[in-house]
């Protein structure tokens, strides 16, 4: 059962047929969705018509390439600007959040602790619709208040980034908690001992110390903001990010183009989730 | 470098003492972690604080530190109060029992951090820290990082990162606990040569009794909070002030005995297992009928074939050997008295007189009244 | 100043765009979407987030009723010239609410069959998809197009019904029947028009109830499959734009209005979109293909047969949802 | 001196954790419930009531729902740890080094794209005309086209699919975190594959295996893709009726309704599976 | 329950060793860890590995347990090979270095453990653990928590797991490693008297010489993967058979020297600091020219205010007192050499005769040539 028990050898290579197999199932999918990025043919799916680049790289209707294709473009972009606010706002409320939790004491500890756990046992979509009915029900008592408009109360992304930032902040809270927690405090003490003060030494040596789990969480939360769909779904506005635009176009009908954004996202997210892996790395080494 | 001159004028004012305490107290919650300590640490010495876990070593020397505030009493450095002082403003530095070396920076960057908090330039830190450096045996190490040091290089530069600052004061809290074996008896002698050779007031926390009886100047012995005995290594081992002292300080034999009679210091008492026992009365307030401890080094108990051998001693018993612990030059016997059946422990001397006892074999054992001390137990 | 336009796919092509912007130097952003998502946008933004939408005309008076998100066009930044008189009237009618017209005509179509030939030339009304011969090949969507094509079928008028209740809970009651009763003749029900082409286009349905324009776009990759004008009657719809309450950008959105509708712009959407479009001539100049298949599926007199959707009441979609609802858990 | 910098940080620290909980968690939470109990009764017209809850509970089909969505997630919750265990064992115990982080690796790269991407691949993996059943045609196992898609089997392995990493990762780090030398003691008693699995891994594995499972659950419960996408005519899925209700019905009253509900439904299968397993929502998910 | 009866039949047969070891060898891709070692351990002896840190141990242990195969030779429990027979086949137990206790259960059910898995009757269990804990000291604390239990105690109850089931040899890999210095003085006790109650054949591996010293019926000395020497504790401390053996089996002062003349088994060395040294040549090979190391051991060195005190051993020599390390009955004098200026350990004898030495003081020292062992250096 580990490798310094002797196994039989049935034993041994039933495990790693499964062990394959799962993989297999796993890859099986978006290695589908990946070849059909070269499917020459308008439909994403089999027979297969022949290789070309022109989901990539095309300009003539129907064969538009990601590239070419404005709205992908833009809607990509859309992503990242939301991608970058919500792991802006996940990693500032999930610092300050590990260190309320992890260096302090206060009345109901473990009870806000459970609060702040609870957005992992709401599903996304009811965060969406929740944050939408009651968005929606101070925009229109501001509204009838005051008779201005306050769009950002409206779907859109304000309300997308809020949204997905509602439950992201919980992640990035656990693991930028799990490093603080490792944190030993005499670390601290010695640099108020050498002099530093109190948030010199924060500064100085604390912060570094939790910039690989700060780091981490902010790729989590990217990868996270970019993937969601549930929650978006119900807040987002004119500004469609990746995921909704592309579910509007499986909706409507769509050419391989899908496909080929699927490629570019799986070849830069597994390059992010690399980048974690390293800065995990390099923290366990130190 | 703000406060050094600050600290220099009031050393010739006032202060012999680096480091006095004038019954502190600290109070967490009701208990009493430390309980009216005063003591006084004269320039340049190495102090020493003894105590098992939790008696308060860590506590009083976070006081001392700053990182935590006294219930009561003063506190001063080099004749000067630190009451209200924030840690970072104190002329003392803290060697942490796991080192707290950052784990961020490399060797130079953790010397020189005291250094650039004080905003001193940048090629004077360099060259202070190199300095430093070599002073404690690690030139040219400053690129390295931490990790590719050895257990007894890291202490080193932990105590360059301190000394570079030229502090008054240096608090240690058990920096060997985490050392092995075979280093730690190394680096006994090690921390011992790097003092005298700083000249700098160090203040020690341990509860190992061999480091401090090794390394100090003088020792406090501490427990339940309070100091029981403060003295030199020697003056603790021969000449234990309290029954704790001597039990806790160097291996001994104890006994709970009852006062059979007093004359002055001579004590005559029987154990609860029925030995008749002679000794000192070391509290110096035994009265008949009290109870007490009583207290026999095992190198104090002198073997013997035959009782002639033994003629002079006071205490004069026969044992039978249980078990013989060889351990070179440092070997024991674990016998049962015949009378009582209580188990002594007796050292087995280095000359090689009783290499050949065996299990089983029956010896004669005697010690001296004075090396009997008994102590009232309250 | 930037559209904002929420529409349905194909209806803002990437070359329209282009020459809309170069032309009038304001910028469009696209969002894609279908009928109840617009009209479930607007009602979470309270009318904002968008410039210009394109709800069909049933869509409009109903909901600005209940949730008051439209703003009244304003008849005299149109150039009502190049609308087909016709529609532009029916549109106006179909869309007045307290007095206001909110709507003005751009793309109709039909809903009826996409039929495989070759391999079931015997469907030719909607009731015909729950025959046995068709047997697990067929598929239509879970929508209310669904209720109104079969009830059609089935020799009922719902349109008819459409404003009293009793009746019409009585027709929706006998399509409910007929729905769970032709159950385990579909394969699936379609939700998106990829899914429903992929399914046709691979032959693992024969016959389907759809979009004219899906069946056109399959014609034209497949001569087996084409859009026939069910016998009972083929679907009308027209999509419609409306300005939403808090639009911004309204003087783009009337812009945006009177360039496509230009004739040439709009045969540009019609060969993109796949559908005509109610720009006065602007099927001349669509691609000969569409027309010869537009042709094929609707004779003249299918064309006069085509069921134009009226206004829906208010409450309607509550009584259809809950059928709906009911024919989906069925077993 | 400590007390007063202490208690400013806290103050300091506690204003950003308690706006984010309360205005994005907290207070939308009741407002959906205020909406929730609010009932339509003519155009722009409502009351309170409970109403919308009685529609829940007249309506067999959302029952029906309801109960379907709960069992299928569970039952997906239970084939994820049953695929996921060996497999994080495997990696947790059987591997090391460069293979160690290699598998590892490769089970976090399908989580990288969208669930969207995902469910496509396998729509064109299991349709009739898809690759499978190609395959099969192909090597002669099947003499006709086979339809995979659109049933609950399809579901369930979207769900798993959808699911694995959270499942896998979890138990890999707890699995990890369990000393060999205590398997090693397991055997050198004279413990054999399934006492030691029954007695010692498993117990030491509990909390990953809760958290795990807690995740894969919410996960399953709360999708709303997977079922609509890949599920057939019959699939229904509650976050379909959400859904459904507030974006084709227009009725955000009743789709908060049921939303409250099935906040109410994943809390208590949640919290039943912490009572069942004695361990607590801190020692799992909150690691 | 099974093997019980099959290992029984083979005593009688064969076996006056619990454990027998023939060349076992084992590589690590090329790299030899245990290089062809052979050694007999007779019923119920205590026997130690010791040897530094990495010199293969654990291997060893391991595969005497099954959890690694030999890459040759043979290995017998009990006159029985081993070879092939899986790790909850083979009667041997073994105590982890970090005991590997299971925290998800109580003390009982870790006990009652591996007679669960031989399928024990529950009543039973419950009767031959209370029995098991009641030996190593610890009744009544069955349904306690591990984590409820002082390391101590926790030692004692990954021995009960062990030893309920009767093992023929248990195997112990420095179990004391964990504990503090005081408890583990205490334990080392403690597990010598638990082995011979139970008068099961322990083998114990550790790095600590004092605990082998203390414990050990017999000691193997292990370096490089290879045994240097097997043998009595005494036997090692007092006849190394090896440089290694010399400087790892208790302290001592070593010089490197050259070989001057060489008379039977007497030798006349310089040292490199030029200190002419009378010794023995224990390796029994060495030659005029050789180099050498020397060792000698800080209790061998007597010290002597006057010359004439030292007149009848081999070595005599001045030196200066640089530091005196205080610890009780075990305090050393570190001084430097006058000829030299080497630093040399010497031993303070127990009988408080030097007791007022000081630091800078000059003295005599002188040791015997017999108590000076030389080994060639290879
Ligand atoms: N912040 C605190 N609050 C309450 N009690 C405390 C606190 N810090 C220490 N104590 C208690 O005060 C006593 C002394 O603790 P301290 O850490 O000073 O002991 P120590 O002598 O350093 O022990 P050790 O040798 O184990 O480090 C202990 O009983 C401890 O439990
Ligand atoms: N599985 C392995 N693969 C490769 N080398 C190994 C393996 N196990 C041990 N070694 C090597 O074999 C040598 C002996 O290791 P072993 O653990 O037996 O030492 P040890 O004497 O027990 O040391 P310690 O006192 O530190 O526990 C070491 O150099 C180690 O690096
Ligand atoms: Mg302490
Ligand atoms: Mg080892």
């Amino acid at each position: 059962m580990i490798r310094t028990l002797p196994q039989s050898n049935t034993f041994k290579w039933t495990y790693r047929a499964y062990v394959t197999l799962f993989f297999v199932y796993l890859a099986l999918p978006l290695t589908v969705v990946c070849l059909m990025a070269f499917n020459n043919s308008v439909f994403p799916s089999l027979p297969w018509e022949g290789f070309t680049w022109a989901w990539f790289f095309g300009d003539e209707d129907p064969f538009i390439g990601v590239f070419n294709d404005r709205s992908i473009l833009r809607s990509i972009g859309t992503s990242m600007f939301v991608a970058f606010w919500v792991s802006l706002l996940s990693i500032a409320v999930g610092t300050t959040n590990a260190f309320l939790f992890v260096r302090h004491d206060f009345k109901f500890k473990e009870f806000f602790y459970i609060l702040m756990l609870l957005p992992l046992i709401i599903p996304g979509i009811i965060l969406g619709i929740s944050i939408l009915v009651f968005s929606n029900a101070v925009a229109n008592n501001l509204e009838n208040a005051t008779g201005m408009w306050f769009d950002g109360l409206r779907p859109g992304l304000p309300l997308v980034i809020l949204g997905q930032f509602s439950f992201i902040a919980t992640f990035a809270t656990l693991v930028i908690s799990a490093r603080l927690e490792k944190f030993d405090r005499s670390l601290e003490e010695a640099a108020l001992n050498l002099g530093a003060t109190r948030l010199g030494a924060i500064r100085q040596i604390t912060l570094p110390f939790l910039f690989p789990a700060i780091a981490g969480a902010g790729v989590v939360a990217i990868l996270m903001s970019f993937e969601n769909f549930n929650t978006t779904l119900m807040l987002v506005g004119s500004d469609a990010p990746l995921t909704i635009n592309m579910f509007d176009r499986l909706k409507l009908g769509s050419t391989p183009v899908l496909n080929a954004v699927s490629l570019l996202l799986i070849v830069v997210s597994a390059l992010l989730g690399l980048v974690s892996l390293l800065f995990q790395k390099r923290d366990k080494s130190s | 470098m703000s406060q050094q001159p600050a600290s220099a004028q009031n050393t010739n004012a006032a202060a012999a003492f680096d480091l006095e305490c004038r019954n502190i107290n600290k109070d967490f919650d009701g208990f009493k972690a430390v309980n009216n300590v005063s003591f006084n640490v004269p320039t340049g010495t190495f102090f020493s604080i003894l105590g098992p876990s939790g008696c308060g070593k860590t506590t009083l020397l976070r006081m001392v530190a700053g990182f935590q505030t006294p219930s009561s009493g003063d506190l001063l450095i080099k004749g000067k109060s630190m009451l209200g002082v924030p840690p970072n403003k104190r002329p003392v530095s803290m060697v942490f029992q796991h080192l707290a070396l950052f784990p961020m920076m490399d060797i130079a960057a953790n010397v020189g951090f005291g250094l650039r908090q004080r905003g001193v330039p940048r090629e004077d830190i360099a060259k202070r820290v190199e300095t430093v450096l070599e002073r404690v045996g690690l030139p040219g190490v400053g690129s390295r990082h931490i990790s590719q040091l050895s257990g007894g290089q890291k202490q080193r530069v932990a105590i360059a990162r301190c000394m570079v600052l030229e502090p008054d004061v240096l608090l240690l809290d058990e920096p060997l606990g985490a050392l092995d074996l075979k280093l730690r008896e190394h680096m006994k002698i090690e921390l011992k040569k790097l003092q005298s050779e700083f000249g700098t007031t160090f203040v020690y926390i341990t509860h190992d009794q061999s480091e401090a009886l090794v390394m100090s100047d003088q020792i406090a012995v501490m427990n339940h909070g309070e100091f029981e005995q403060v003295g030199a290594a020697r003056e603790l081992y021969h000449e234990p002030k309290t029954a704790f002292v001597a039990g806790f300080v160097g291996e001994a034999n104890s006994f709970t005995a009852k006062v059979d009679s007093i004359n002055g210091d001579a004590a005559t008492l029987v154990s609860d297992d029925g030995l008749n026992i002679k000794g000192h009365d070391a509290s110096g307030n035994l009265q008949q009928g009290d109870k007490a401890k009583v207290y026999v080094r095992p190198e104090s108990i002198r073997l013997a074939t035959s009782a002639n051998q033994l003629d002079n001693v006071e205490n004069l018993n026969q044992g039978i050997i249980e078990n013989i612990l060889f351990n070179g030059a440092n070997s024991h016997i674990l016998l049962r008295e015949e009378k009582s059946g209580g188990e002594l422990n007796v050292a087995i001397p280095q000359t090689g007189q009783f290499r050949d006892l065996t299990r089983g074999d029956k010896v004669y054992i005697g010690w001296e009244a004075a090396q009997t001390r008994c102590y009232k137990e309250s | 100043e930037t559209l904002r336009l929420l529409t349905w796919g194909g209806y803002a092509p990437e070359n329209v765009i282009e020459l809309f912007e170069a032309e009038t130097g304001h910028t469009v952003e696209v969002t894609k979407s279908n009928n109840e998502e617009m009209v479930a946008k607007l009602r979470a933004t309270n009318g904002g987030g968008f410039d210009l939408a394109q709800p069909s005309q049933d869509r409009i008076a109903g909901a600005q009723a209940e949730f008051d998100i439209y703003k009244p066009i304003d008849l005299s930044k149109i150039d009502e010239s190049l609308f087909i008189p016709s529609m532009l009237e029916a549109t106006k009618g179909n869309t007045t609410y307290n007095g206001e017209i909110y709507g003005v005509p751009h793309v109709w179509g039909t809903s009826g069959l996409i039929v495989n030939k070759a391999e079931a030339s015997g469907v030719t009304d909607y009731l015909d998809l729950c025959d046995d011969s068709v047997a697990g090949k067929v598929s239509y969507r879970l929508k209310r197009p669904t209720l109104i094509g079969f009830a059609f079928s089935m020799g009922l008028d719902p349109f008819a019904a459409y404003n009293d209740e009793e009746a019409y809970k009585d027709i929706l009651a006998k399509v409910e029947e007929k729905l769970i009763e032709c159950k385990p003749n579909v394969k699936t029900y379609w939700g998106g028009g990829d899914e429903i082409k992929n399914l046709l286009r691979s032959g693992e349905v024969v016959a389907a109830m759809a979009w004219d324009t899906g069946g056109w776009s399959l014609n034209a990759d497949n001569p087996d499959i084409t859009f026939v004008a069910p016998e009972s009657g083929a679907l009308g719809w027209i999509d419609t734009f409306v300005l939403p309450k808090r639009g911004r950008a309204d003087e783009a959105a009337y812009a945006w209005i009177n360039f496509v509708m230009q004739p040439e712009i709009a045969a540009m959407i019609t060969n993109s979109a796949g559908n005509f479009t109610a720009s006065q001539g602007g099927d001349e100049g669509v691609e000969d293909a569409l027309k010869a298949r537009y042709q094929e599926s609707f004779p003249p007199e299918a064309v006069d047969n085509i069921k134009w959707y009226p206004t829906v009441p208010a409450n309607l979609e509550t009584l259809e949802g809950a059928v709906l609802d009911r024919v989906k858990a069925a077993n | 001196m400590n007390s007063v910098h202490s208690r400013l940080s806290l103050y300091l620290l506690f204003t950003p954790f308690l706006l984010w909980l309360a205005l994005l968690i907290i207070i939308p939470h009741i407002f959906m419930f205020l909406v929730s109990i609010s009932v339509k009764t003519g155009v722009r017209e409502y009351v309170t009531g409970l109403g919308n809850y009685m529609v829940f509970f007249t309506e067999p089909l959302y029952w029906n729902t309801f109960a379907r969505t709960a069992f299928m997630s569970v039952s997906a919750t239970f084939l994820t740890l049953l695929i996921g265990f060996p497999v994080a064992y495997y990696i947790a115990k059987l591997t090391r080094g460069r293979t160690k982080t290699t598998l590892f690796l490769m089970c976090l790269i399908p989580f990288w794209v969208s669930e969207l991407v995902r469910t496509f691949g396998w729509m064109i993996l299991l349709r009739e005309t898809g690759i499978f059943s190609s395959f099969l045609q192909y090597i002669g196992l099947a003499s006709e086209p086979i339809e995979f898609l659109y049933n609950d089997a399809a579901i369930m392995v979207g769900l798993v699919y959808t699911s694995m990493l959270f499942m896998v990762v979890p138990l890999v780090t707890t699995l990890d975190s369990l000393d060999d030398s205590l398997i090693e003691a397991g055997y050198d008693l004279g413990g054999n594959g399934i006492t030691v699995l029954r007695e010692i891994i498993i117990p030491h594995a509990m909390p990953g295996i809760v958290s795990g499972c807690i995740v894969v659950f919410m996960l399953s419960l709360g999708n709303y893709l997977t079922p609509i996408l890949l599920g057939g005519k019959d699939s229904l899925w509650f976050t379909g009726l959400i859904y459904d209700q507030f974006i084709t019905r227009f009725n955000w009253e009743l789709g908060s309704a049921f939303g409250f509900l099935l906040l109410l439904l994943s809390s208590t299968i949640v919290w039943a599976g912490l009572k069942l397993s004695g361990q607590s929502l801190t020692n799992t998910v909150g690691r």
